[in-house]
């Protein structure tokens, strides 16, 4: 059975990656799975420097789903090349590095540092975050800024980049073929969803941070309306990510158009959540006699 | 860590909306320290979502290793402990664990003075049941225990048992003392019925109003003391970054509860309105 | 104890109304609530002429929701005037209509039919229809159109008009101002968000529409938050929908700015729930001792 | 219709992955007709979400009014059904019900053929029941059953004491007859053995291919044919219109299953791949 992907120049021994700031960098959940064996590791995002991220509390429960906001804390490029990446490479695992910055330039920078590092297969460019300079505005969110941001970043280094999407926008397929114009190698969506819970008792957002972004299997046909829409109109591969718990749900996306998949929440409620959706994916594949779980990727009829 | 699923030994109401749980599970039983918690599973559907965290009440270990159980003990809070208040022996419970760092027990403690506040009381059973067998220079061993009424004071009887001396406040005064446990702190702390010094210890479990309170009245004293945090997690290992608390490192330096904790030196924390889960 | 709310020159005895095209056209849920204790019933979506809907399946469960694609079937407004609105006015409730146009002169024609006919409280403008005419670009998704079609039912009727905002969008606080400007009373919002789900053994979507609209408590946290975004830059009541399943729901929406709620999915776990959360909502006014609902809309702090 | 909390008086395996569920139900119980389903809420969290649809398989009245109930029978499918095998005694259960329209019985009826596959032999017991005390020109009761293998093979004994003929067919040739239950049916109108014209009937219940053929097969005999069907639901009142069904008055011209069924004429139905649930 072949279960391996190519995702935009990287070659994934299976299609079962890790989503960014759900898996930390790899070696806290080793105890559960062989890092080796998934089809890579995306790490938490990394920015130029360290991040203390957003005050407590971070995280509440929703229905099907939580909200986080974090607020990207993170170690900062030179730590997470000095103290993480030697272990995950160690670890034998495929390594994406999942990075973000504040202005084009700080994107071009981590890119840049990366580029130079050995050990990294590929880069997922995280575009949810608010460029400061233009006063906010999100770079996922306006197909132009999405443009520049990936044309400087895909100058700023050789590595393949997959573009990581916002569903927080009204015509996501449209900001998929700007990046994919601008040079993405592959697609990543979804990034979670903006929301807010509001304690009744305090009258205060239940997230010091007010809102937070929404995940779990509460937004998993979002997600997957938006891999559909997005992998029909792109030529480049996409993964698909967002409220995946099981075999079922990945092979959901599969079906809809995506190439690999991501697993988040999931790792938290089952640590072993990767792997046992990776046996869930071979299990189908032999029950369903598919030699090449590439012949399954985009197979949705009555379209 | 390990992930797996265990056999409910029992699951009974000790105190009206309080529940005390027995799980078979030597792989947690074998290599958990007081402090450390489990994370708890309480539905195979999808919604409650996330585990649900509990320290370690007690830890019961067989000699002949066939059996060994970790007890925790709860409160119904809302939906998740509300389903596991439900649960019946011989169900499966799907737990991780053993997760955190403990209590740091030096030997050469002499007096040791536990302070827990209603639910906090949990850790407090196992941590006494440690110290005793670990610290053979122990002379007292005093628990000040706190609830908003007699309801809410748990277990007397077994620290009792273990022979610890018990005083209780509760803040309806239909036990004892009425008003708050630090009050029994205070009193006690002023009564000087200790050696001052570094061979007195604190530990102290329970809301983050009662925490803050005792880390204050133990700092002036010069007495080290661990508290142990609460907060929302997600994951329990350190991944998701969802769990932290500030830090006197400065405001914006946090730690992780879950991976860092839940056991701190009260030092170490800074409060302020939203430390944790507020 | 005060639970009237005025919405946009509608008064309400209560905040608690039934959210459109989950309540059918009232009578079917009175068996199990007094249609007059609510604050109002809003009825299933009307056109001008009578609509098939879609082909079955039609719905699908997801974690914590459903997706739906009814595809807007309706008797039409001359049929809902003549068979369904009698029973409504003798039943006492207080009655708002949502309409719904595939053109600007569609909407308009249908609110100018409502406008001359007794026992109606208001119009409820369902603005998440895609336009026929501009090439079935949704009216909701973009501020012009969206200011253009309210425009026009401004100046077909006399009855105050609530505009139902489409989450589909990257912002949707510009869309709510925007169709202030043309002369809202007030807004309603959120409507379903576009969702899919796959049948992963015969490779179809789970609808036969492909996609569908997800509603129900999983996106209770977007729909919170887009009310809350919405009631800070508007001056007109704000109506929250979008997964509320009890009372601390509804105080939520409330707290978040929200001067009445609607109830949808729930009703169909629990046919009573209109009635549980209304008095859910009163037993939290009187443990709070607050006299007047009005005094706890937008009572969110730490802003 | 009415909404309760009952409760379960048994819920026991009667095949692997089918269960019968009794239920104190006296609200539903003395209202009922057969054909009309129920609508079970199988959690009180969010997930799953809907409630599930359930025919009513039989109807137990008492005299006194004391005490009646309603059993289903069903078959673990998914999460939901899942859960309720889990269900004991004296738990609750929270019902809608009873809803929709049920078989029409003719008083005339002399001949009635009931037509079974799998988990459709549900609502034929009722029927049967219900056939059997109200027509009382009744020649002949057959039911005509099938399935994949035995285990698919339900009530037989039920129906037989009842004085039902029972004709089984399964399609690994398990029991009986190897093959479908349409052989059966085309057998049994080959042979001839009823009256016809309209004092025969013929009610069916079962997955939609078998409907359908059963529908075609019927037709052209000219015989009156009952077909239940089922499709997703959610509100089951006639609210939310999402659990049509093609008629034959047009392709787009729907009825709601929920409210306009579950219990169809076949000639109204337009059979395409897509119909209800497919
Ligand atoms: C390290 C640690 C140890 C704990 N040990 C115990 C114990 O031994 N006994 C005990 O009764 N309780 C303990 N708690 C608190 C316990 O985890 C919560 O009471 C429980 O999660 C509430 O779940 P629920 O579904 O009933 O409540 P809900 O209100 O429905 O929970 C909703 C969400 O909030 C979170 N949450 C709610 N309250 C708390 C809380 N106090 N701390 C952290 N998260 C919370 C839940 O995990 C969940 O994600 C501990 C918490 C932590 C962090
Ligand atoms: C009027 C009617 C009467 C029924 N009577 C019976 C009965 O007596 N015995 C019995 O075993 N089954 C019966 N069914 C089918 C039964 O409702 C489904 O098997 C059940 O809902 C599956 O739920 P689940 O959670 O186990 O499966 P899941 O696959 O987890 O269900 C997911 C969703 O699909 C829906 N669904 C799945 N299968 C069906 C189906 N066949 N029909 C309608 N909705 C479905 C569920 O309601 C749910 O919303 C009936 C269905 C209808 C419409
Ligand atoms: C706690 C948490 C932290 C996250 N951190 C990041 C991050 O640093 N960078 C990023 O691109 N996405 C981040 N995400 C988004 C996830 O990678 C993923 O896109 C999202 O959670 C949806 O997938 P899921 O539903 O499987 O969790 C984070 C998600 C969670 C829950
Ligand atoms: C079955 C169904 C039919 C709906 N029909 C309509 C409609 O006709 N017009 C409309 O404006 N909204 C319609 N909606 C959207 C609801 O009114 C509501 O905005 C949405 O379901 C979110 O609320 P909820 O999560 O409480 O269900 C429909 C929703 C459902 C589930
Ligand atoms: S709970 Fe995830 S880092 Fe602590
Ligand atoms: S299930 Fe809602 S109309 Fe039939």
């Amino acid at each position: 059975m072949d279960l391996s992907v190519n995702i935009g120049g990287i070659q994934l021994k299976n299609p079962v990656m890790t989503a960014s700031g759900t898996f930390g960098y790899g070696e806290e959940y080793a105890p559960y799975v062989g890092l080796d064996k998934l089809g890579a590791i995306v790490v938490k995002g990394i920015s130029l420097k360290p991040r203390p991220g957003n005050p407590p509390p971070r995280i509440v429960e929703t229905t099907g789903g939580m909200l986080n906001s974090i607020g990207l804390e993170n170690i900062g490029v030179d730590r997470f090349i000095g103290e993480k990446l030697p272990y995950l490479i160690d670890s034998g695992a495929t390594i994406i590095v999942n990075i973000f910055g504040s202005s084009i330039e700080e994107y071009g920078d981590v890119a840049n540092k990366l580029d130079d590092t050995h050990g990294i297969s590929g880069l997922e460019i995280n575009i949810s975050c608010p460029n400061v300079k233009e006063g906010g505005i999100i770079f996922g969110s306006d197909p132009h800024m999405a443009f520049e941001v990936v044309n400087f970043v895909r100058q700023s280094t050789k590595l393949p980049l997959i573009i990581k999407l916002s569903p927080n926008v009204t015509d996501i397929a449209e900001i998929a073929r700007s990046v994919q114009d601008a040079g993405a190698d592959a697609l990543s969506l979804i990034n979670t969803i903006k929301g807010m819970a509001i304690d009744i008792e305090t009258k205060t957002p239940k997230l010091a941070n007010i809102t937070g972004g929404l995940s779990g299997p509460a937004i998993k046909p979002i997600a997957l309306r938006m891999v559909w829409e997005v992998a029909r109109v792109t030529k480049i591969p996409v993964i698909g990510i967002g409220g995946i718990m099981n075999a079922y749900d990945a092979l959901e996306f599969i079906i809809a158009g995506a190439s690999a998949i991501q697993v988040g929440t999931a790792n938290f409620v089952n640590p072993k959540a990767t792997v046992d959706i990776l046996s869930g994916i071979e299990k189908y594949l032999s029950d369903h006699r598919i030699g090449d779980i590439k012949s399954l990727i985009g197979t949705l009829s009555r379209e | 860590m390990h992930q797996m699923l265990s056999k409910i030994l029992f699951n009974i109401e000790v105190s009206p909306t309080y529940y005390k749980m027995g799980i078979d599970c030597p792989e947690i039983a074998s290599r958990a320290a007081p402090g450390q918690f489990i994370m708890v599973r309480v539905s195979n559907q999808l919604d409650p979502l996330l585990r649900r965290p509990f320290v370690i009440h007690r830890i019961q270990r067989a000699n002949t290793g066939s059996y060994s159980q970790v007890e925790i003990l709860y409160k119904i809070v809302g939906k998740g402990t509300e389903i596991m208040s439900e649960m019946k022996e011989y169900d499966d419970i799907d737990l991780l664990g053993p997760v955190g760092n403990g209590y740091k027990i030096d030997n050469n403690i002499r007096t040791a003075v536990l302070v827990g506040g209603g639910i906090g009381a949990a850790p407090l059973l196992s941590l006494a049941e440690r110290i005793i067998s670990q610290c053979s220079k122990l002379k007292s061993l005093i628990l000040l225990l706190g609830g908003k009424g007699r309801a809410d004071v748990l277990c007397v009887e077994e620290f009792e048992r273990l022979g610890v001396e018990v005083r209780v406040a509760t803040e309806d005064g239909s036990l004892e003392h009425r008003g708050l446990v630090v009050d029994l702190l205070l009193d006690y702390l002023e009564s000087g019925d200790y050696s001052p010094g570094s061979s007195t210890h604190c530990f102290a479990c329970g809301p983050d109003t009662m925490l803050k309170e005792v880390s204050k009245i133990i700092a002036e004293k010069g007495i080290s003391c661990q508290i142990s945090l609460e907060s929302r997690m997600a994951c329990a290992v350190g991944a998701c970054l969802g769990c932290v608390v500030r830090t006197k490192a400065g405001g914006d330096v946090y730690k992780k509860v879950c991976k860092d904790g839940p056991v701190f030196d009260s030092n170490e924390i800074f409060w302020d309105e939203s430390t944790t889960i507020g």
